[in-house]
């Protein structure tokens, strides 16, 4: 290099370069790159100084609050929002990698539209174009139009989708995904509904409880509001004046949960309400404890007998005894239902059964979401699986005109392959996609309209389920829109002008002015101002509102009297052909599969299995022997409903009669990263199509399944070594001192 | 070949002893002992020949590489440590025992360093060419080579031959020719040492001019080249539009959101500190607009502390210090939104006193 | 016996007493180095080939890095340091060998330390190659150096790696600055009886040697200093390589034995690299005359002499471990004996302990070549796995059991070794044709000093002093 | 000598195992904030991970064992084994705040550093790191994107220390207690991690490690003195 330079050219001549090094270091670096800098810079943006922008994390329906660090433009790191009172700065892996979302290599550009369904061969449009040929086949779908959108939804969206939907005559959106029903959305909403008389998600508050039962809930990984949980768990762990929560896990495998219980019960699987039936039985028996729990424990506790019970779960009855005088003399008992007892048998009634215990200890550290603040702001409610069985039914039939499919719903990843998804999908004139990545349901899709990520759109999130407080997040863009997308919302609000009868429904000029008459109807919460603009920037400023600052405690709902009847669990599949209980979860990293296409998340160790880009069949060391199988062995899986094949991670995390799959893997579509690198089984394959007794959530966790060799092996990217990590002495002394 | 001759005569042996004897003979002509020469194929036992055991220095050298080898060591373990003190591991700077080490190397590489060229130059000189030699004496036959004068030619080969020599060949080294080519060996033997000296020397020298960036490439992988910067490199992007950072404010329609700072002494004083290098070129101490440069603009740098901008709203001070206003040139690459508050803080302020202490 | 076949005996078992005119025995060492046999291109090419392929793969690996060898996050030494210290220690053993034989003056020496002193060259200066080669950053390999720099920066003598390069550079000077000396009168030989380009090269190499008394002198001294100078620094280089390993806190590796356990492996694998050379050039050049069953014997002692010593340093440095019961400590030596390392451990222990003991006892094995080459050969991979072994394998064991890693040699490090060993050899075929490959004024010195004298009725060798 | 009289601060980080839920938030934070390549799969396989701070889970206990979590990262060890031995002075002592530096631009690649960790904290760079675009668009530029041939490692967030002391120095103030927050520490939903200068005796760290019975340190018995302090599980009083 002749000429002087400083040391800014020197990093531009290194970001020229690194790229070359980065593609294998080919051309030597380009002496000097040019320098733009800004004629007048925008607001707020002083080279090198980063600007924060608050906004709410939508990579599951928590609603944690984030703000995200942009530097000229680009957004270079999340965070928690300090101020918000949900996940108070804290944020998931999950919230974390969001700027994948928006930085995916793999996003589409624009809209497309696919001449062969499934050919995979896309070819750009116009917007024009594509608004004309959404709103003709809306036009000729009219009543028969069905919208199927994910829980992250925008409460604006969701709104606008609605009167659309309405407009036509068609029936509402149908909101379902495979998180929500994995963590038993609508079985634990109904049950609140059934004991509480109000259809709300239940929320805990774990971090006053001394006693937790959890009744295989996921609370510290992938269920509900995991950030609130884990903040939650910090401060029940550790009180002041040396207090410490005792956490209970009831759960055929062991998840980051029952790795911090202090007691993990490895009870059979399915058996979990019948445990906590049990339990309330023995309270009422055993007539320990506060009287008026002793009372509520007579009139509330089932005709059940605990020994038979124990005898089915494998819990000895005397652990049930001292685990129900444990829970009914501490100061602040807790139970959780988790999202297995949701996943078969009477779902609603299972997780009734749990709840009855939180009745019994006088429902202290349990609260019933209310709804919306505000008139006109809506909530996302998952359908119950029943609806869902229907439509594709109605679908088959020939009966659905238009299928708009937004968000990371992606129903033909999500639904058991036995209930003919894709098959029906063929049946239906039009379908559109409104997912900024090409993933399996795009695949069938006419036509790809993808929507902004939501680090660059518009919006707003009734927090559900919210603990204690009302609460409303706001979403803003960080950056100017990176490609040639579209908001859904201004998209549905062009389609809608040119339809008659839905123009007159939705007749705001663009989905900003709609947003902001929504939020208007806020009434005034903690961060104030003279005037709607300025209330409406701190809405924006501050990422989100609140009626009253801090946390509020969680008012205890009142509970009408019902008798709650739990069936003994029944399994999917003879004993005999199918030797083991199949248990399905969901990882931390991966959650449903809506992480599988960023490589932070699908790329970092799970941690029990501590493996990346894989997910693999834990099997209990003994039944891994017995198999004659171990570590990388491809073995074959087989439900009554299908088959897949899966490495082996032997693993002491299950019961000898379990094997545990994850769910969010197996992709065939959805980017380079979820699609073509990472390898694993989907494991709803295996699940059949049936719902639960009480039809509110999908039957999946009362599969059996058998174990065959393949012979096949494959590597496994593992970070621990097994060797190590496992037995042998140098391990024991180990653990002995640091753990 | 020391000492005045005209002739060289070299004489072959088969045997030892006759070689030894004729050696004794010429002694016994008066022939001086430096200008006769034993030759053999293979080290033979010293005193074999009648002659004074020949000398050299290399015990000498051999101290004197060691003594530099130690020094340098002393150097590098030492000097270099201080020259650039830097802590690792806890350790003390110049480590005790490890230094052992590096002295035994240095010592012993550059001793032997010096007697290998010792040893070498000393095979090669001081005899550079012009000699009588014969490829038998790398077979069996022992040599006897002697210089003679003119006069002594004649008896000493009939030594030689008395003593049983055979192929007898003489160098006539008589004439200016001879001597001069005799002189110009010497000469160029001796430069030989020199130019192994010098040639170190030279070659220390070369490394240490490479050593300062003589000899530079880019690679393509130094780190001065990053990846990690395109936040400075084009395009341009806007910030989002309408949206609303937490530092604030956001200008919807000239309505500020917030006034994330309030005016505390911390910001005004901090703000003074900003009006010193930012403003006060142009706005002066007070701010009346009379700072040392205000003379250059028509229309003159507003009074800040006046009715007219006191009026205004913060925001609308915010505005123009970031967007800049008339010959009011944009901030907005020198401030952060804090700091620009701080200064809004203290422009508010000044109605009640000065700004700055120049 | 008469005294005619008790003579005729002598001259069939000892080189120095089976004297032969000059003439003679300098044809004897100039004909194969003026003939180009039939093997020896297609040899050429084959080797060539192979030490290309280093170079090559070499230029791969700095292209790609590191990536395409075998390493991984706990192994991050692999077989290049392996390599890097066997070769170090047989080149460190030939030059050894060949300055304690002529400071103890043992006359078998005489026709072989060329041999030795050629192997230390060629060894050391492929070894010498493979720390550049396992570096992240090759071409910044004079950052190591300590010489005044634009970077402001000197090494950090701190750092066992500096006194590693100081040691391993000293003794790659030393080694070939003693083969060379040693070479010039049989340069001057080859000057004064070979015609053509050869006579130019070993014009040039001779400087000038007539043979005088004072040239003879001096190179006697020399010789002399060098010898000691080399057995100072023979044993101080191999500790230091050992000190790479010692000096670190990694279980397996910080043992206060390294240092003689190195040295004694060294000897070793030098020994049976010799005993490889010797044969080798015994029946290809059927130089049956200056090689001999007592040579062949000689080295054969020596070979077990170091064998035992070997065996000793390793079970030191095996017992020690074992008995503390440090729980890391013992889990190397389980992963060693019983573990990942099983197999190579194992088939060391088989080549470099029992077969030795079990063989070289008896003077008809040491004197019988095929036996001794393929003794040797089983030694020089028992030595090289012993190497690989305390590299790769105790550096899988470390103190957070949840990083235990095994390592798998790729392509790359497979074809690096292989053409580092093709290097060596080659350097012998080509170097065979250039220089004279014995010593052959010391054995004429040899066979001048020593003679048969009769006494009573036997006839006794004598050597004078 | 790195004794603590020349130091101005003295950065620890206590990490509590009781509240540890290994979720990886931290993982996922450090990649994001200090541009930490992802690995694809089959440098994986050939256990190349790289992730500047790791989750080790260990199981004890006889079947059913229990597993438990150990966040491993780099220790800033006071007497760091992986200084002495770089030949280069790239792993070098930071005395005035206590750090351990890796100076990428001098690293040569020896991996010396790393045989000699107890903790194998380093991560080497096998292959350039490659970030598909427009991921690019998301790196630091704080800080550096480090080549193939590298030593890397833990930083304790270096540019974010930085980045507090000249927002200090500014202001004209001391640096606050707990001013400076890593990316790890401020993401940790539980709150299992503290991160502070251990010399000032207001900040969280001090506070958490005055006379606390559960404080110890990893390998200890190694003498390489870590900055970073375990504290290991405690029990409960609910009766059982």
């Amino acid at each position: 290099m002749g000429r002087r330079i400083g040391r800014r050219d020197l990093l531009k001549i290194g970001a020229a370069s690194a790229v070359a090094a980065a593609l294998g270091g080919c051309e030597f670096p380009r002496p000097w790159v040019q320098l733009e800098p800004y004629v007048r810079p925008p607001e707020e943006q002083v080279a090198g100084v980063g600007t924060w922008y608050a906004s709410t994390c939508r990579q599951c329906p928590a609603g944690c609050g984030i703000i995200v660090r942009v530097l000229n433009g680009r957004a270079v790191k999340i965070e928690g929002n300090p101020q918000h009172p949900l996940n108070e700065g804290k944020l998931c892996p999950r919230g974390q990698a969001g700027l994948q979302d928006l930085y995916n290599p793999d996003r589409l550009q624009g809209p497309v539209r696919q001449a062969v369904r499934g050919s995979r061969q896309y070819q750009a449009i116009s917007w024009e174009q594509a608004i004309t040929d959404l709103r003709t086949g809306l036009a000729q779908a009219g009543s028969s139009l069905v919208v199927w959108a994910d829980c992250t939804i925008s409460g604006h969206l969701l709104d606008l989708f609605e009167r659309l939907t309405a407009a036509l005559g068609a029936p509402p959106p149908l909101v379902f995904d495979l998180y929500t029903a994995l963590s038993g959305y609508a079985a634990l909403s109904s049950a609140d509904a059934l004991l509480f008389g109000r259809a709300a998600l239940p929320a805990y508050g774990v971090e006053e409880a001394d006693v937790v039962l959890s009744f295989g809930a996921g609370f510290l990984s992938t269920w509900l509001s995991t950030t609130h949980y884990g903040v939650a768990f910090g401060s029940f762990r550790q009180r002041p004046l040396g207090q410490r929560g005792y956490l209970v896990q009831f759960e055929p495998r062991s998840g980051p949960e029952a790795a911090k219980a202090d007691l993990w019960v490895r009870l059979h699987p399915g058996t979990e309400a019948l445990v906590a039936q049990a339990l309330a039985r023995l309270i009422a028996d055993a007539g320990e404890g506060p009287p008026d729990r002793v009372a509520r424990a007579r009139a509330w506790a089932p005709a059940v007998d605990p020994a038979a019970i124990s005898a089915m779960s494998g819990v000895p009855l005397e652990d049930l005894r001292r685990l129900a005088s444990t829970f009914v003399t501490a100061g602040r008992p807790l139970a959780i239902p988790g999202a297995a007892l949701t996943g078969h048998g009477d779902a609603v009634a299972q997780a009734a059964a749990v709840q009855v215990l939180n009745v019994i200890a006088g429902a202290a550290g349990l609260g019933i979401s209310s709804g919306p603040p505000a008139e006109g702001l809506l909530t996302a409610v998952v359908a119950p699986y029943g609806r869902v069985q229907r439509l594709v039914e109605r679908m088959r039939a020939g009966q659905v005109g238009a299928l708009l499919v937004w968000g990371a719903a992606n129903p033909a990843y999500a639904l058991p392959p036995a209930l003919g998804f894709v098959d029906a999908l063929k049946q239906v004139p039009l379908v559109v996609s409104f997912r900024p990545i090409v993933d399996e349901t795009a695949v069938w899709a006419d036509l790809v309209l993808p929507d902004r990520t939501y680090l660059e759109a518009w919006g707003y999130d009734v927090v559900e389920p919210s603990f204690g407080m009302p609460l409303v997040d706001s979403q803003q863009p960080v950056v100017q829109p990176l490609y040639n997308t579209r908001a859904t919302g201004e998209v549905l609000l062009e389609v809608a002008r040119g339809i008659p009868v839905a123009a007159a429904a939705l007749p705001w000029p663009d989905e900003l002015a709609f947003l902001r008459e929504r939020i208007a109807a806020l009434p005034a919460g903690v961060f104030n101002g003279a005037g709607e603009e300025v209330r409406w920037a701190r809405f924006l400023q501050h990422g989100f509102w609140q009626l009253a600052p801090g946390p509020a405690a969680l008012e205890a709902p009142q509970a009408r009297l019902q008798p709650v009847m739990v069936p003994a669990p029944s399994f999917q599949g003879a004993a005999g052909e199918f030797p083991f209980f199949l248990y399905i979860y969901m990882p931390v990293l991966l959650s449903d599969g809506r992480g599988a296409d960023k490589p932070w998340l699908v790329g970092s160790p799970d941690p029990m299995t501590t493996l990346m880009w894989q997910t693999c069949a834990e099997i209990e060391t003994n039944t891994a022997i017995k198999l004659g199988v171990t570590y990388g062995d491809i073995v074959r899986i087989t439900s009554p409903y299908g088959e897949v094949e899966v490495p082996v991670y032997v693993l002491n995390s299950v019961r000898p009669d379990t094997i545990a799959i994850a769910a969010g893997l197996g992709h065939s579509a959805l980017g380079r990263f979820a699609g073509e690198e990472a390898e694993g089984p989907n494991p709803m394959a295996l699940v059949g199509a049936g719902a639960d007794a009480s039809g509110a959530s999908m039957a999946w966790a009362n599969i059996r399944v058998r174990v065959a060799r393949t012979g096949r092996r494959v590597a496994l990217a593992k970070f621990e070594d097994t060797r190590g990590s496992y037995g042998g002495f140098v391990n024991q002394a180990f653990a002995d001192q640091y753990l | 070949m020391r000492g005045f001759h005209d002739y060289l005569v070299l004489g072959l042996f088969d045997d030892l002893g006759q070689a030894a004897d004729v050696v004794a003979a010429l002694c016994r002509l008066g022939i001086p002992e430096e200008r006769i020469k034993a030759l053999s194929p293979f080290p033979v036992p010293t005193r074999a020949y009648p002659l004074p055991r020949p000398r050299d220095r290399l015990a000498l050298v051999t101290a004197v590489g060691a003594a530099i080898g130690f020094l340098l060591g002393i150097f590098m373990m030492v000097g270099t440590a201080n020259l650039y003190p830097l802590d690792v591991g806890g350790q003390p700077l110049v480590p005790g025992p490890p230094s052992i080490v590096i002295l035994y190397e240095y010592t012993l590489l550059l001793m032997l360093t010096a007697v290998f060229l010792a040893c070498a130059l000393g095979i090669r000189t001081p005899a550079y060419w012009g000699q009588v030699y014969d490829p038998r004496l790398t077979e069996d036959a022992y040599g006897v080579l002697v210089g003679l004068t003119s006069r002594e030619l004649e008896p000493a080969e009939q030594a030689l031959r008395a003593g049983g020599a055979y192929g007898l060949r003489r160098l006539d080294e008589m004439g200016v020719g001879a001597r001069l080519r005799r002189w110009l060996g010497r000469q160029i033997s001796y430069g030989l040492w020199v130019a192994g000296i010098v040639g170190g020397v030279l070659a220390i020298a070369i490394l240490c001019v490479f050593a300062y960036g003589g000899l530079q490439w880019i690679y393509p992988d130094q780190m001065v080249t990053q990846q990690s910067v395109g936040d400075q490199e084009g395009p341009r992007l806007a910030a989002p539009t309408a949206a609303v950072p937490i530092q604030g404010p956001v200008l919807i329609r000239g309505q500020p959101a917030t006034e994330p700072l309030p005016g505390t002494a911390a910001s005004r004083e901090r703000g003074a500190d900003l009006f010193r290098n930012q403003c006060y070129l142009c706005h002066g101490n007070e701010g009346h607009g009379n700072g040392p440069l205000a003379g250059y603009y028509s229309p003159p740098p507003a009074d800040l502390a006046g009715p007219v901008v006191q009026s205004l709203p913060p925001s609308e001070v915010f505005r123009v210090i970031r967007l800049g206003r008339g010959v009011m040139p944009s901030l907005a690459e020198n401030l952060t939104a804090g700091e620009t508050w701080d200064l809004v803080t203290l422009v508010k302020g000044l109605a009640q006193g000065p700004a700055a202490t120049p | 016996m008469g005294l005619d076949q008790q003579a005729q005996l002598e001259r069939e078992r000892h080189l120095l007493v089976d004297a032969r005119p000059g003439r003679e025995l300098n044809a004897m060492v100039l004909e194969p180095m003026m003939r180009i046999g039939r093997a020896f291109w297609p040899a050429v090419g084959v080797l060539g080939f192979l030490v290309l392929a280093w170079w090559v793969t070499w230029g791969f690996q700095m292209w790609w890095n590191l990536g395409i060898t075998g390493l991984n996050r706990v192994v991050m030494w692999s077989l290049y340091i392996a390599n890097y210290v066997y070769l170090i220690g047989i080149a460190e053993a030939g030059t050894f060998i060949a300055a304690a034989l002529r400071l103890l003056d043992i006359d078998w020496r005489r026709p072989i330390s060329r041999i030795a002193e050629l192997l230390t060259v060629f060894c050391i200066f492929a070894s010498a190659l493979f720390p550049l080669a396992h570096l992240g950053r090759t071409w910044k390999f004079y950052w190591l150096l300590p010489y005044p720099n634009e970077r402001q920066l000197w090494p950090n003598f701190h750092s066992a790696l500096i006194w590693d390069l100081t040691a391993t550079l000293s003794y790659l000077a030393m080694s070939t600055l003693f083969f060379y000396i040693d070479l010039i009168p049989d340069a001057a030989l080859a000057r004064d009886h070979v015609r053509g380009w050869r006579r130019t090269l070993n014009n040039w190499l001779a400087l000038g040697w007539r043979g005088t008394e004072r040239q003879w002198r001096l190179l006697k001294v020399a010789q002399l200093i060098f010898s000691i100078g080399i057995l100072l620094i023979m044993p101080s280089v191999h500790t230091i390589v050992s000190y790479d390993f010692a000096m670190t806190i990694q279980p397996g590796w910080h043992s206060t034995v390294f240092g003689p356990y190195f040295v004694a492996g060294a000897i070793y694998s030098g020994v049976a690299a010799i005993i490889i050379a010797a044969i080798l050039f015994q029946r290809l050049n059927h130089w049956g005359y200056f090689i001999r069953d007592e040579h062949l014997n000689g080295l054969g002692i020596f070979l077990l002499l170091t064998s035992l010593v070997w065996d000793y340093f390793f079970f030191q440095d095996f017992i020690v471990p074992w008995y503390g019961q440090v729980p890391t400590e013992k889990q190397v030596l389980l992963t060693m004996m019983a573990g990942r390392g099983q197999l190579a451990f194992w088939l060391m222990i088989t080549t470099n302990a029992i077969i030795p003991f079990f063989t070289l006892w008896w003077r008809r094995v040491r004197t019988w070549w095929p036996a001794m080459l393929a003794i040797s050969i089983l030694i020089q991979l028992g030595l090289l796995l012993e190497r690989y072994i305390i590299v790769t394998i105790d550096l899988g064991v470390r103190e957070l059991p949840f990083n235990w890693g095994l390592y798998q040699p790729r392509a790359a490090e497979l074809i690096m070794s292989t053409g580092a060993v093709a290097f060596v050899v080659l350097g012998f075929v080509v170097f065979s044709k250039l220089i004279p490959f014995v010593v052959l004024y010391e054995v004429k010195e040899g066979q001048f000093l020593v003679q048969l004298n009769r006494i009573g009725k036997g006839l006794i060798r004598s050597k004078m002093e | 000598m790195a004794d603590a009289t020349q130091a101005e601060h003295k950065w620890t980080m206590v990490v509590d195992l009781d509240k540890c839920t290994g979720c990886q938030a931290c993982v996922v934070a450090c990649h994001a904030e200090n541009n930490v390549p992802i690995r694809n799969k089959s440098e994986v396989q050939a256990n190349r991970a790289q992730h500047w701070i790791r989750i080790e889970r260990y199981w004890v206990g006889d079947p059913p064992a229990k597993a438990r979590f150990l966040p491993m990262l780099c220790q800033h060890c006071n007497r760091a084994p992986c200084e002495p031995v770089c030949p280069v002075y790239a792993s070098v002592h930071s005395q005035r705040e206590h750090l351990n530096l890796q100076v990428y631009n001098r690293c040569v690649g020896t991996r010396y550093c790393n045989n000699n960790c107890p903790y194998v904290v380093r991560y080497f760079n096998f292959y350039d790191p490659y970030f598909p675009a427009p991921l690019t668009e998301q790196l630091n530029p704080d800080v550096t994107v480090r080549t193939a041939g590298i030593m890397e490692k833990c930083t304790f967030c270096i540019q974010r220390i930085n980045r507090a002391e000249q927002q200090a120095r500014t202001e004209g103030r001391d640096l606050g207690p707990d001013e400076v927050i890593p990316a790890c520490v401020q993401t940790c939903p539980p709150s299992a991690l503290l991160f502070g200068d251990l010399l000032n005796p207001e900040s969280r760290v001090s506070k958490v490690l005055a006379d606390n019975q559960r404080a110890l340190r990893v390998l200890e018995h190694l003498g390489t003195e870590p900055a970073i302090y375990y504290l290991k599980g405690g029990k409960s009083y609910v009766r059982f």
